[in-house]
């Protein structure tokens, strides 16, 4: 178990520093990485002088070790627009992501899972063709679109709830479902798959040859199984909640770090931008670990390979 | 008792296309029965229906398959009236059934004394402990060491041979009357194939189990079983006590399978090959399915297939070559 | 002589032609998807010809008109027009051209870039497989849509830039799943018979992998398609993807934000409802694909 | 006298077991080690023994597809390390090979008749006619119908799929097959077929064949000689009928007393060994065979026996000579 998490943890580390070492890259490799670093509309002695604060000038590999050394210390550098150090902006937004992102993610499983059972247990019949045709559409309508639905039928022609901003609960059940919706359908496509699989598996044919009632079959051997997928993919999507939820967040206006990306590239902010992709990615990075210990901890197959 | 253990009659399974419009007789018009403590054997190549036959006793077809005729006497009770529920009841407690890939039937993540407990709980009503304690003396049963430890562990972390012993185990949990074994050695190497067939028939001796096992090997069937029964596209070709077929098989089919086996001590003799393929189950061909490939087939066969002949003591084939001609009568027509 | 075997030669034509055509009436295919498909990419060809009005001018006089079977609608403006007086149809029309560009070159290049590096990762192995691999993960780690607003914000919209932007982001999709393909093809025994024969390593490639994983490529395309749509429209309504005045349907959608409070539907129905339509369609052929292609594919 | 056309010395395999993250190798499997063994000229060395004994890695070594650890391998007398690449590649040409699943053996997207000329057609510069009548003399050889060659693997059964098999083995008229378990996928009725296919083809063209199966008897039917692997090490080897009428190793012993009767009055001592194939990756000390012999003497634990000459045969067992 120790070999296998410290294995993840290199493993990890190198994704980092891929990540790290690619955003380095395409900013110098985009053009005069000076014009981005600086506040838009900077003269050219201001632009001399950011390249002289970043040593643009020097070799590429002294810039990464400066880059990364920043990194390290939390310091993503000023914002150009809230004057404020980036990083601490970044944590004060980010409760309102999470909360966004974890509303969505218990919507999407509770609609999610039980829907993935009951299509995989009633295979090719009614149930099946709705849970099908409720997982299709989930992942084909933008998230955003049925945000903008949802404001113009329950904000604007009912007047049920608020269109925009947060506060209380009522704020957040719009912008959770909308963002939740195409989870919603990935968790019961993946759910119905896995549980199809599990169904027709060598284990589960002897737990009904042992004789146990359906039910037991479905809810205990065939559930816990199927289940290991499935929350794999809900962590992973957690993340990436977090982070695609900038254009649902846009569209409610929700005070969380997605709303931030997007004023960073509204108001052409470039620090907020970079540390908003560099922590996001490393969320990413950091959770998936988190999920491979967590799915070694549920499956004891995993545990004992090292 | 009187009668049989197992009585099966003119079964027939077919399975039917999603659209219904093309029909499989997987398992067409079989009679059989099988005795207390007595080991049939059920030998066949793929497609000729033989783990059909297993699935229909059970009542464990998939759905596309349907039982469209027949009786499945068991204990004297048709196994085809009883309901859902009933049948959940047996399968396990009086029928048990080892499958195909034993090293896959195990569920990860449980522990091997839960799996080997379960059968005990939900048919006995057994509490976990009491379970737990008959689980372990299971393990003893079928050999494995330190059974104590074995019950805490995971199957991932036991040999290929000690999972086939845990579902030996399983099958044997609940005292059941017939245990059904559908080729639980073809991944296996011979030397541990001798070790679980050994288990097997010690098994079966301490418990008067009778014993189906369903191969596509002849060999297993010399070795293990009192009765053979020989399908070819869905039918049984030959049905019989294995020493009388295997000195004198009546049905071209058996006598050519037997013929085209290469046997130990008399090397580089030519075999005598059956030419052809095995028949698409879903379209066989018409009349007696093995006549495309029958060295002795007649106009007849191409046309009517033939019916159950008895050609000796407790030996039918479904051949016309054994068609009564003086002393042999037929069974049906 | 001649005009007999010709003759016979075009009736066999004929003839198969039923044959070629019958995966049409196989089960389940997806005909109406398939024909949605094709109508919007006619549409985008013949753009031009169809669309009423220039969608890229308006007049502020009729700004916000509803469509014509409302009140205050005309038929001149069928399905209305937007705050700048321009025609909802005519846009519509026109933003069918980009989601059908941008769509398929992006498929196209990342598949062709994803595909080539999956099978030289898995067939070669070693240290470029742990390369590939290891750049793969990191670029996966990225979250696909913020990495390419990274992008746009850095190098700015225009629809060349959001094609290369999503294939630089879409391809590891495709190395991943033609990868893993390739472990398992790889270990196939007519590869090592094709070694035993002599075949060159490019030869096998070429010939014995490509061959075996084209199909799972393609359905994989088939559907990413919708998802690039997706993200085309989202970056574009972020304002990194397709630059004002075109007339992208994700661009509308972020317009048609301006009369939402108003209650001015169609602005934002219309153009969401022609993603929708497209996506689905473009998800259901990728659906039947991936069952008749390969089961085994089914989690992808 | 022609001497061996395949000569094996002292051949072994060892494969190197890495772990952690620094990938430092911390175990080797013994996959083969230290074999030898030899193939005349039109006769067939069986190689037996059950999974993990190294057959399969035997083959692979001979085919080229794993290079040796350490070992000799001679090809028609010459050494195949010092060979240069031109006769490197004409050994490649005269050892083809035919695998156990005929369904993976055939690439599903080409033709037949491409996937049998293929070693043909990468190997030398042919007219399309010339290419085209061997194709057919090929297909004709093993009793397929012309038309087949234009027709996809699918379209065939799993015994005329490895007749496919075996012709585009045969398309570079080749020295040596290796016969890696070739029937023991196929349905029971269709094995004889194949197995008669491939003596006569034997007869015909004078081809040796390295056969591999766990199945005993149909490497008795099939085999001259006899090489009996266990955990790595040949523990027997002989004429194919001294050794299946009278094996003397105790493995040999227990192994054809667990083969399957052919008649049911057919009765064997039953040898049932103790326990399961130990792994490759820690072999016991001495002889590999001691944990589970019934005959086990003190010394096998710790010394490890040679093979020596022992009734018309070699045997690797201290119980001999007696």
């Amino acid at each position: 178990m120790k070999k296998f998490i410290l294995k993840r943890l290199g493993l990890a580390a190198i994704s980092l520093f891929l990540l790290s070492l690619t955003i380095f890259l395409l900013i110098r490799i985009s053009g005069d990485p000076a014009v981005l670093l600086a506040e838009p509309g900077a003269s050219a002695a201001d632009l001399e002088a950011i390249r002289n604060q970043f040593g643009l000038n020097r070799p590429l590999w002294i810039q990464y070790v400066s880059f990364i050394s920043h990194l390290f210390r939390a310091d993503f550098g000023q914002s150009f627009y809230y004057r404020t150090d980036v990083f601490e902006l970044y944590l004060s937004r980010l409760p309102a992501s999470l909360m966004l992102a974890a509303a969505a993610m218990v919507f999407s499983l509770i609609i999610g899972i039980p829907t993935g059972i009951v299509a995989a247990v009633r295979v090719n019949k009614w149930q099946d063709s709705i849970g099908k045709i409720f997982a299709l559409l989930g992942l084909s309508m933008p998230s955003f679109w049925v945000g903008l639905v949802m404001i113009l039928f329950f904000s604007v022609y009912l007047g049920w709830l608020p269109s925009s901003g947060s506060g209380t609960v009522l704020h957040l059940v719009m912008p959770a479902i909308a963002l939740g919706w195409v989870f919603a359908a990935a968790h019961m496509r993946l759910t119905r798959s896995s549980m199809l699989e599990v169904l027709g598996s060598e284990y589960v044919k002897l737990a009904r040859l042992k004789g146990l009632p359906e039910a037991l079959v479905i809810s205990k051997h065939a559930f816990k199984n199927a289940l290991i997928p499935v929350l794999t993919l809900a962590g992973v999507n957690l993340v990436i909640m977090v982070n695609t939820a900038v254009i649902v967040e846009t569209v409610f206006a929700w005070p969380g770090v997605g709303r931030l990306l997007f004023e960073g590239i509204a108001f052409r902010d470039f620090p907020i931008v970079q540390a908003s992709i560099l922590l996001g990615g490393t969320m990413i990075v950091v959770v998936n670990l988190v999920v491979d210990i967590l799915y070694a901890v549920i499956d004891p197959r995993i545990r004992y390979e090292g | 008792m009187t009668g049989p253990l197992l009585d099966i009659r003119r079964l027939s399974t077919h399975y039917v296309s999603a659209r219904g419009t093309r029909v499989t007789r997987a398992v067409d018009d079989i009679t059989l029965s099988l005795d207390q403590g007595q080991t049939l054997g059920i030998v066949g190549e793929s497609g000729s229906g033989k783990t059909t036959l297993a699935l229909t006793l059970l009542r464990m077809l998939p759905p596309a398959a349907r039982i469209v005729s027949g009786e499945m006497l068991f204990e004297g009770a048709d196994l085809l009236k009883k309901s859902e529920g009933e049948m959940r009841r047996i399968r396990g407690k009086r029928i048990a059934m080892i499958l195909q890939d034993p090293m896959m039937s195990l569920n990860p993540l449980f522990t091997v004394g839960d799996q080997v407990a379960e059968p005990i709980r939900v048919h006995e009503g057994a509490p976990r402990r009491s379970a737990w304690r008959r689980a372990t003396e299971l393990l003893k049963a079928v050999r494995i060491a330190a059974p104590e430890r074995r019950v805490r562990e995971y199957p991932h972390q036991l040999s290929g041979g000690m999972r086939q012993r845990i579902v030996g185990a399983i099958a044997i949990s609940c005292e059941p009357k017939i245990l059904i074994a559908d080729e639980p050695t073809t991944s296996l190497d011979l030397t541990i194939q001798a070790q679980y067939l050994k288990l097997l028939r010690d098994l079966q001796r301490a418990h008067n189990l009778a014993l189906i096992f369903i191969t596509h090997n002849l060999g297993i069937v010399a070795k293990m079983c009192d009765r053979v029964a020989v399908m070819y596209a869905g039918r049984l070709v030959e049905a019989g006590p294995v020493k009388q077929i295997y000195n004198a098989p009546a049905h071209p089919y058996t006598q050519a399978l037997l013929e085209s086996i290469p046997r130990l001590g008399d090397s580089r003799k030519r075999l005598t090959a059956i030419d052809g393929q095995p028949p698409d189950p879903s379209a066989p061909p018409p009349g007696c399915a093995f006549h495309p490939r029958c060295p002795k087939v007649m106009d007849r066969c191409r046309v009517e297939a033939p019916p159950e002949f008895r050609v000796a003591d407790g030996q039918t084939s479904r051949c016309w070559l054994s068609a009564p001609a003086s002393d042999r009568t037929e069974v049906r027509a | 002589m001649n005009g007999t075997t010709a003759n016979s030669r075009f009736a066999s034509t004929v003839l198969a032609l039923p044959s070629r055509l019958a995966f049409l009436r196989a089960e389940g295919f997806p005909l109406i998807p398939s024909l949605i498909l094709l109508t919007i990419m006619l549409v985008a060809i013949f753009a031009p010809v169809l669309a009423p009005h220039n969608p890229e001018v308006g007049v502020l006089g009729d700004r916000f008109r509803p469509p014509a079977w409302q009140t205050n609608g005309t038929a001149d403006h069928f399905l209305g027009t937007d705050h700048l007086g321009r025609d909802v149809l005519s846009r519509l029309i026109f933003g069918a051209r980009i989601s059908v560009v941008v769509g398929l070159m992006v498929i196209i290049v990342a598949g062709a870039i994803g595909t080539a590096l999956g099978i030289i990762s898995g067939y070669l192995g070693r240290w470029v497989d742990q390369a590939i691999m290891r750049i793969t993960d990191a670029w996966l780690a990225m979250p696909a849509l913020m990495l390419a607003i990274f992008l746009a914000a850095i190098v700015g919209p225009g629809v060349s830039n959001i094609i290369i932007i999503l294939a630089a982001v879409w391809w590891t999709r495709y190395a991943r799943v033609i990868r893993g393909e390739v472990l398992s093809v790889r270990e196939r025994d007519f590869v090592r018979l094709a070694v035993v024969a002599g075949c060159s390593k490019w030869t096998i490639m070429r010939k014995h992998i490509l061959p075996n994983v084209i199909n799972s490529a393609i359905v994989l395309a088939t559907l990413q398609l919708g998802q690039v749509i997706i993200a085309e429209a989202g970056l574009s309504f972020l304002g990194v993807g397709v630059p004002p005045p075109l007339p992208a349907w994700g661009l509308m959608l972020a317009d048609g934000k301006k009369g939402l409070m108003a209650g001015y539907w169609w602005l934002t129905v219309l153009p969401g409802s022609c993603i929708m339509l497209m996506v689905l369609s473009a998800n259901l052929l990728g659906d039947w694909l991936r069952v008749k292609f390969d089961p085994q594919l089914r989690q992808l | 006298m022609a001497g061996p056309v395949l000569e094996a010395k002292s051949l072994t395999k060892h494969f190197p077991v890495k772990r952690g993250i620094l990938s430092r190798q911390t175990a080797v499997v013994r996959a083969v080690d230290d074999i030898s063994f030899s193939i005349d000229p039109g006769k067939t060395l069986g190689v037996v023994g059950e999974s993990g004994c190294g057959k399969t890695t035997t083959a692979k070594m001979v085919l080229l597809l794993e290079q040796p650890t350490s070992g000799i391998m001679r090809f028609e007398g010459q050494d195949l390390q010092t060979l240069d690449g031109g006769t490197l590649r004409a050994y490649r040409r005269s050892v083809q090979a035919v695998f156990q699943d005929p369904y993976a053996s055939l690439n599903p997207r080409m033709r037949v008749g491409s996937i049998i000329v293929e070693p043909l057609v990468t190997n030398e510069s042919l007219a399309s006619a010339e290419v085209r009548k061997r194709l057919l003399r090929l297909l004709d050889l093993v009793g397929l119908p012309e038309r087949s060659a234009d027709l996809f693997p699918h379209e065939f059964s799993g015994g005329q799929r490895q007749r496919i098999a075996i012709a585009r083995a045969l398309s570079l008229s080749p020295k040596v097959i290796v016969l890696d378990e070739p029937v023991s996928a196929l349905d029971v009725s269709i094995r004889a077929q194949i197995l008669n296919l491939l003596r006569d083809l034997q007869a015909q063209l004078g081809v040796s064949y390295l056969f591999i199966a766990h199945d005993l008897a149909a490497v008795a039917h099939m085999s001259h000689t006899i090489a009996v692997m266990y955990l790595g090490k040949i523990v027997e080897l002989g004429d194919a009928e001294t050794v299946s009428k009278a094996p003397k190793h105790p493995y040999t012993q227990a192994l054809f007393s667990a083969a399957l009767p052919s008649h049911p009055d057919e009765r064997r001592d039953e040898i049932i060994l103790a326990g399961e194939v130990p792994s490759p990756l820690a072999p016991p000390s001495g002889c590999r065979f001691h944990p589970r012999c019934p005959f086990a003497l003190p010394r096998c634990s710790s010394e490890e026996p040679t093979l020596l000459h022992e009734s018309g045969r070699l045997v690797a067992c201290h119980l001999y000579p007696k």
